[in-house]
């Protein structure tokens, strides 16, 4: 029966795109309540101000303006400021000073959307400027005048955090036969998924209840925050309920709290009205929660014969106005220690500092996993460029230093006990797809006639599935996450998680591993998520933690529910449960399988006929705790060809060899990978969001932040190699974001791999026609 | 400035429909508010990522930027007319067949944008769909099998044309 | 954006110094003058639309003059918004007298736009504030020698 | 981003958008494809009191060839970049067409629209420029011819007097052994030009070079002529010394600004290197190439 059954390893069609193809998805700004008022919010246009006076008089005198909403009316009800996930506070409105550009100022409630809009365009505002600091290096001279006065710390450092071994590290460098250093800013960006961020609150005064549709990766932890922000004004967890709807992507961005969610809260708790507020694309841009924006110094050290030995790497991590990172609370830089790769460093140290600027806050991740991007990014980087200074082949030297299978479980120079790889497979798999020895030889070939082909090479490991509860938690919440498993009488079921898909597909893929699992074809199973009063609690969706924490509650509820049933299936076959055991999907006496029950039956049994003295009904729960993290892996090959008269870069071939252990749905893993490989490539030529010295946002909407269209992305060539995670029930790995973290490395190492022979060794990303162009210009190989 | 209200009557999907609007209601607006019509959505504000595609008089167009007092007397299509007597459009069955969709928020404008495309031009190369969906931006897929989607509904659509019997093209 | 330049103006230096010191005189060189609202004589309340072809906002400017030494040099900043929009401007102005009938008006401008229009407008802003600023200047010369029949 | 309140005012016929445009009185704003206005709207960085709306005018949409060619104003880029007579006789035309923003906004987006808004940006005007084309002007008053070296006046302005609309846009007849190319470099499909360089070039019967257009996208207040690296190339065969000379001179009259698009330095340097690529090209058409 496995064709229909659907169960683990088969390209099962999409549950969910039954709606979507039709139009019938149900996304925020698709709910309309009876009463609904909308919210539209007046920002900044100074990234750094004194608020002398806000005039509110125009705005409300527009008919069907309702209310306007301003910092001061925040003090008594003590929402002008909210915590953040890092310990750090952030204003909803300011009192007296904005921090950055586009930064909330007032908001306008009217009757409709239109005069909202109205009513924000209609507030005046007046400001004294003040100076202003874009550039986080500047922000911690010590000289430098203080944005945060709210703090203890009269200082622009928020912290200081390092991790590994210092004084071993310096003592290998000082002896090293060969040392590597370069200089990489990994730039500020934004996820910008279609849908922006948006919510409908409903607060019904007479039974306290509050209600929220609300664009969240993580609706449980929101119901919680909720509850802890804005305990004081009566709203209580029982009495909240968070539902997230259809999300038109998250990739991170739909993880942290902003201020315009907690202003249509308050407004629906104050007005009694149901209240919508849905950003603009400029808005979500400019003042949502950024990506990356890392200035990273990093240095390797190793042996004359290539022989990696020590990594060295300093940072500051430019985390805007306030730090609002999306991190586990213990973990300031994120999992950014995974920097040394797929390969054995002895030694390493990592310090990471983070600063203040008059930018968005944020630090989110951008489809990968806390800060692991810009970690893989530079390792990958950096092993290019000490091929470069070693003269020796990238792929040779790869293979030369990595981690050996048989070395795992391995742990890392910096404390991280990887769980499974073989990464000289994926590497020699993927040299093989694109015929790397063949692109080498074309290569010498093109540099005689002067034209600039490169090849790149990314061979990432990454750390995701937080995670085991003795490391990580958010707020104190632990990460574990959960699943809930009832089978109905007649054999079907319905699977509830604390997890929330954004397009993964978890709508089939967690009813695979049920079908697996219990023997119930994936379309008997229902799969619900997103509403916390009726899904368990989980912290839900990022960092690639959905298949790696979910999934395995998923696998392990079931296993529970199949215990419960094998008992069932003795009584049923009247063998002693000794004897019974699952087999081929179903219940079998060892030995006899003529004598069988299948799932169904028994489901029927544990409601019709169950053994006495056993509970009737045949569910179960999960809340699984990681016993480890997981680290996918894989190696992907680029290749580009440069247009020596504009400086363009064109992708001619891009092949990714993953492995993400065992693969549930191998078409919903291609389309991620598809997706990641997108994200990946996005960063390395196009996107950035910059800003010049008045704290002008640059590339704040989409004409200039430079989403791909299908004419810049290649037609990728995907191929895996399979190696379980011994600790995962399934043995699977996660895979949404493998992709853009190993991606950008591939891409940038191509460029420089086709100018390494005029003495090139980095170009910061992302890599423009003009940067290229001024590097041909000034090797004198321009056209 | 007072608020006038303009008159207009469309037809949506074959239906026709009579509305009062402002003048600088957006056609895109206009379809989720006044016609509850929501499978039309909004992904920016500067008319670059397609979201808000429907078919107008037969060409694809972004409706955040046509005014819906201009779609007066016009007839438009849009995503929740796809399907045909609980039949679905070839395409449809392309997105689905082929893992052309994600998040689902991109694929209906990709949808309308394919659909237009594949009336004018049966047998698209992969070059000419990548250039048709140039104007609609996909944050999950990497195009890759949207390309592929529209592929398959290209077929689909042309062995439907050939007498009975003729193989698939 | 810094934009500079220097003025041969065919009139005595004191008349210039008084136009360029008078807010209402001066006004009538700002563009698309909406009122002004003078509060005393260093300091007034400017609207204006600015802007290029189908661009164009309305800034309610405030403008002081920071710093006023008769005749020779003067100082005015001009700050204000529209919605969505800030603009500032810094201006000195250094006044040579060339004989009686004869000034050098040499002016920088230091222009900060922020907001939307710096973000929708880039590509433009640079042009767009260089011409509206040279157009103030050029039109302060043209009002103080339209009366001199020789003027020009 | 919602646009603020306008009047809508859609015109019958020219004569009752010449009227409405009368009592406007510069504060009304003529509706083509909308599809660089309405933008401009929903920032509020345009308002303008009112709309008028010229789509629901008959004949303003076509293309036909009699001597010359003429585009009625209104005639979608869609229609251009798909027109078969177009793409025989005047392939420079469709390629300009071809790269205009997306495919989308192509559908609406007009030939008129793009030359009387006058963003230098707009890849229509170099290419006129090149073509020597020119517009046709209509008033109540009458209508008179406008040479498109006399159209762009500054960045969004033009020649055209208020009370006046740009109505057909006319382009002589190709000269035997003549062709022409437009190339525009973009950060990505769909945006606006880094640069963008037209050439149209006309061979006498030795193969020398009798007439040269070369206009610039994006690199000036407005669309510009370069008309030293057009004198560079008459007279001579395009030989590769010609073409160098005039790439450098096309890129010495650019007069870039630094953007996100890129530093001045490397805007007039992709200036030189597109226009040496499209005289190459444009000649390997003249001679009947492809």
């Amino acid at each position: 029966m496995g064709a229909e059954l659907g169960g683990i390893g088969r390209s099962v069609k999409r549950k969910e795109d039954a709606r979507f193809i039709r139009g019938r998805g149900k996304y925020v700004d698709d709910v309309k309540l009876p009463g609904m008022v909308y919210l539209d919010i007046a920002r900044s246009p100074y990234a750094h101000a004194k608020i002398l006076k806000i005039d509110t008089s125009k705005a409300l005198a527009i008919p069907g303006v309702l209310a306007v909403i301003t910092g001061n009316d925040l003090v008594p009800l003590k929402l002008a400021w909210m915590p953040t996930l890092m310990g750090d506070q952030q204003m909803v409105l300011p009192t007296d000073t904005v921090m950055y550009q586009s930064q909330e100022v007032a908001a306008v409630v009217a009757t409709e959307r239109y005069i909202a809009a109205d009513g924000a365009a209609a507030i005046e505002v007046e400001y004294e400027p003040l100076p202003v600091i874009v550039d986080p290096k500047k922000a911690l001279l010590p000289d430098a005048f203080v944005l945060r006065p709210d703090r203890k710390e009269k200082s622009n450092r928020i912290w200081h955090w390092e991790t590994g071994d210092k004084a071993g590290t310096d003592e290998v460098f000082r002896k090293a036969d060969v040392t590597v250093k370069e200089d990489i800013y990994i730039p500020r960006i934004h996820v910008s998924s279609i849908e922006t961020c948006g919510i409908v609150a409903s607060f019904d005064k007479v039974e306290g209840q509050l209600t929220v549709w609300m664009t969240t990766q993580a609706p449980h932890a929101i119901r919680t925050v909720i509850a802890l922000v804005a305990g004081h004004l009566g709203l209580a967890e029982h009495k909240i309920r968070v539902i997230s709807p259809d999300i038109g992507g998250g990739f991170g961005g739909k993880v942290p709290v902003y201020p315009g969610y907690v202003l249509a809260i308050g407004a629906s708790v104050l007005t009694g009205l149901p209240v919508k507020w849905v950003e603009d694309r400029s808005e979500n841009i400019q003042a949502d929660s950024f990506a990356r924006d890392y200035h990273i110094t990093a240095e390797v050290a190793a042996k004359k014969d290539g022989t990696v030995e020590a990594l060295r790497v300093k940072t500051i991590a430019d985390h805007g106005a306030f730090d609002a990172a999306a991190n586990p609370s213990k973990f300031p830089a994120g999992l950014f220690h995974i920097i040394t790769g797929s390969y054995p460093f002895k030694k390493a140290f990592v310090e990471v500092d983070g600063a203040y600027t008059n930018k968005p806050p944020g630090g989110i991740a951008y489809r990968c996993s806390f800060r692991v991007t810009e970690a893989a990014f530079t390792i990958e980087r950096l092993m290019d460029v000490l091929a470069i200074k070693l003269k020796r082949d990238p792929a040779e030297l790869r293979l030369q230093n990595f981690i050996q299978p048989a070395a795992f479980p391995y742990r890392s120079a910096l404390g991280w006990e990887y769980d499974s790889g073989d990464y000289g497979k994926a590497l020699k798999l993927a040299m093989e797809k694109i015929d790397y020895a063949g692109l080498r030889k074309e290569q010498l070939e093109k540099r005689k006639r002067g034209e600039l082909m490169g090849i790149g090479i990314s061979s990432f490991t990454e750390i995701v599935g937080a995670g085991p509860s003795k490391h990580f938690d958010i707020l104190g919440i632990k990460m574990f996450d959960s699943c809930e498993i009832r089978v109905h009488p007649t054999g079907k079921a319905i699977v509830r998680l604390g997890v929330k898909s954004q397009g993964q597909g978890h709508e089939t893929t967690f009813g695979q591993i049920v079908a697996e699992e219990l023997g119930i074809p994936v379309a008997d199973i229902t799969v619900e998520e997103g509403d916390t009063d009726t899904a368990p609690y989980g912290l839900g969706t990022y960092a690639s933690r959905s298949t790696p924490v979910a999934g395995a509650a998923t696998a392990v509820a079931a296993r529970k529910i199949r215990e419960k049933g094998r008992l069932i299936a003795a009584h049923l076959l009247e063998a002693s449960p000794d004897d019974v055991e699952w087999k081929d999907h179903k219940y079998q006496v060892k030995g006899v399988p003529a004598k069988s029950k299948t799932m169904q039956e028994v489901a029927f049994a544990a409601y019709t006929n169950h053994p006495q003295g056993m509970e009737a009904g045949l569910e179960a729960v999960d809340y699984y705790d990681p016993p480890n993290l997981t680290y996918p892996f894989g190696s992907y090959i680029c290749v580009v060809d440069l247009d020596r008269g504009t400086g363009e870069v064109h992708v001619r071939r891009f092949v990714a060899v993953d492995d993400c252990g065992v693969v549930i749905n191998p078409m919903i893993v291609e389309g991620q990978v598809h997706g990641g490989l997108t994200m990946g490539l996005a960063p390395a030529l196009y996107e950035q969001i910059n800003y010049d010295d008045d704290g002008n946002i640059q590339g704040g909407n989409f004409m200039d932040y430079l989403l791909p269209t299908a004419m810049e992305v290649p037609s990728w060539e995907t191929a895996r190699t399979v190696t379980p995670s011994p600790h995962h029930p399934i043995g699977a790995k996660g895979i949404g974001e493998s992709a853009t973290v190993g991606a950008p490395a591939a891409i940038a190492n191509a460029v420089v791999d086709a100018l390494a022979h005029l003495g090139v060794t980095h170009i910061d990303i992302p890599i423009t026609p003009w940067k290229v162009q001024a590097i041909l210009k000034a090797k004198g190989v321009a056209e | 400035m007072a608020e006038t209200m303009y008159p207009i009557t469309l037809t949506v999907n074959g239906e026709k429909k009579e509305a009062e609007v402002e003048a600088r209601t957006l056609l895109v607006h206009f379809l989720r508010e006044n016609l509850s019509m929501t499978g039309t959505h909004i992904g920016c504000d500067t008319t670059s990522c397609g979201a808000c595609t429907i078919i107008l008089d037969g060409r694809p167009v972004k409706s955040c930027t046509v005014f819906a007092v201009q779609a007066n007397g016009r007839s438009l299509r849009t995503v929740e007319g796809l399907e045909k007597d609980s039949k679905l459009h070839a395409i449809q069955d392309g997105f689905h067949q082929e893992h052309g969709l994600q998040c689902g928020f991109c694929t209906p404008g990709m949808m309308m944008t394919a659909v237009a495309l594949l009336e004018r031009n049966a047998a698209p190369t992969e070059l000419e769909i990548r250039q048709a969906i140039s104007g609609n931006l996909c944050r999950c897929t990497g195009y890759v099998n949207i390309v592929k989607a529209v592929q398959h509904a290209s077929a689909a659509l042309r062995e439907a044309k050939q007498p009975v019997a003729a193989g698939r093209a | 954006m810094r934009f500079q330049g220097a003025l041969d103006i065919a009139a005595p230096r004191e008349r210039v110094w008084q136009f360029v010191t008078d807010p209402l005189a001066v006004s009538v060189c700002a563009p698309d003058v909406q009122s002004v609202d003078v509060i005393d004589p260093k300091q007034f309340k400017i609207v204006v639309r600015a802007g290029v072809g189908p661009i164009r906002a309305t800034f309610n400017l405030d403008v002081v003059f920071s710093e006023l030494t008769a005749p020779e040099r003067a100082s005015v900043r001009a700050r204000g918004q529209a919605p969505g929009s800030a603009v500032e401007m810094l201006s000195t102005m250094d006044l040579v007298e060339h004989g009686p009938e004869r000034t050098t008006l040499r002016w920088a401008s230091d222009v900060t736009v922020t907001g939307t229009i710096a973000q929708v407008g880039a590509r433009l802003m640079q042009g767009t504030a260089d011409k509206i600023t040279q157009q103030v200047f050029t039109c302060i010369k043209s009002k103080l020698e339209a009366p001199a029949a020789t003027g020009g | 981003m919602i646009p603020p309140r306008f009047d809508y005012q859609p015109a019958r016929d020219l004569a009752h958008a010449f009227q409405l445009l009368a009592q406007g009185r510069g504060e009304a704003k003529i509706l083509a494809g909308g599809q660089s206005l309405i933008p401009l709207m929903r920032f509020r960085l345009a308002s303008p009191a009112a709309l008028i709306d010229l789509n629901r005018i008959e004949g303003l949409a076509y293309i036909k060839e009699n001597g010359d060619l003429r585009i009625g104003a209104m005639t979608r880029e869609y229609e251009l970049e798909t027109n078969g007579t177009v793409k025989a006789r005047y392939a420079i035309l469709t390629e300009t067409a071809a790269v205009i923003a997306d495919p989308l906004v192509r559908n609406l987006a007009t030939v008129g629209g793009n030359l009387a808004h006058a963003d230098p940006a707009n890849d229509h005007p170099a290419t006129m420029l090149a073509l020597r084309a020119s517009v046709v002007a209509k008033s109540a008053k009458g209508e008179r011819v406008i040479p498109i070296d006399e159209l762009f006046v500054d960045t969004f302005q033009t020649s055209l007097r208020p009370d006046e609309i740009l109505t057909e846009i006319r382009i002589p007849k190709p000269a035997s052994q003549s062709g022409g190319t437009y190339l525009k470099l973009e950060r990505k499909v769909g945006d606006f030009a880094i640069a963008g360089v037209a050439a149209y070039l006309t061979l006498d019967d030795r193969g020398a070079v009798k007439s040269a257009g070369i206009g610039l996208t994006n690199v000036g207040s407005t669309a510009l002529r370069a008309k030293r690296a057009e004198a560079a190339l008459v007279g001579t065969t395009a030989d590769e010394k010609a073409i160098t000379a005039a790439a450098a001179a096309a890129a010495a009259e650019s007069q870039p600004t630094a953007d996100l698009r890129g530093p001045a330095d490397y805007k007039r340097d992709v200036v030189r290197v597109l226009t040496a690529r499209a005289i190459r090209r444009a000649l390997a058409r003249a001679k009947g190439g492809s």
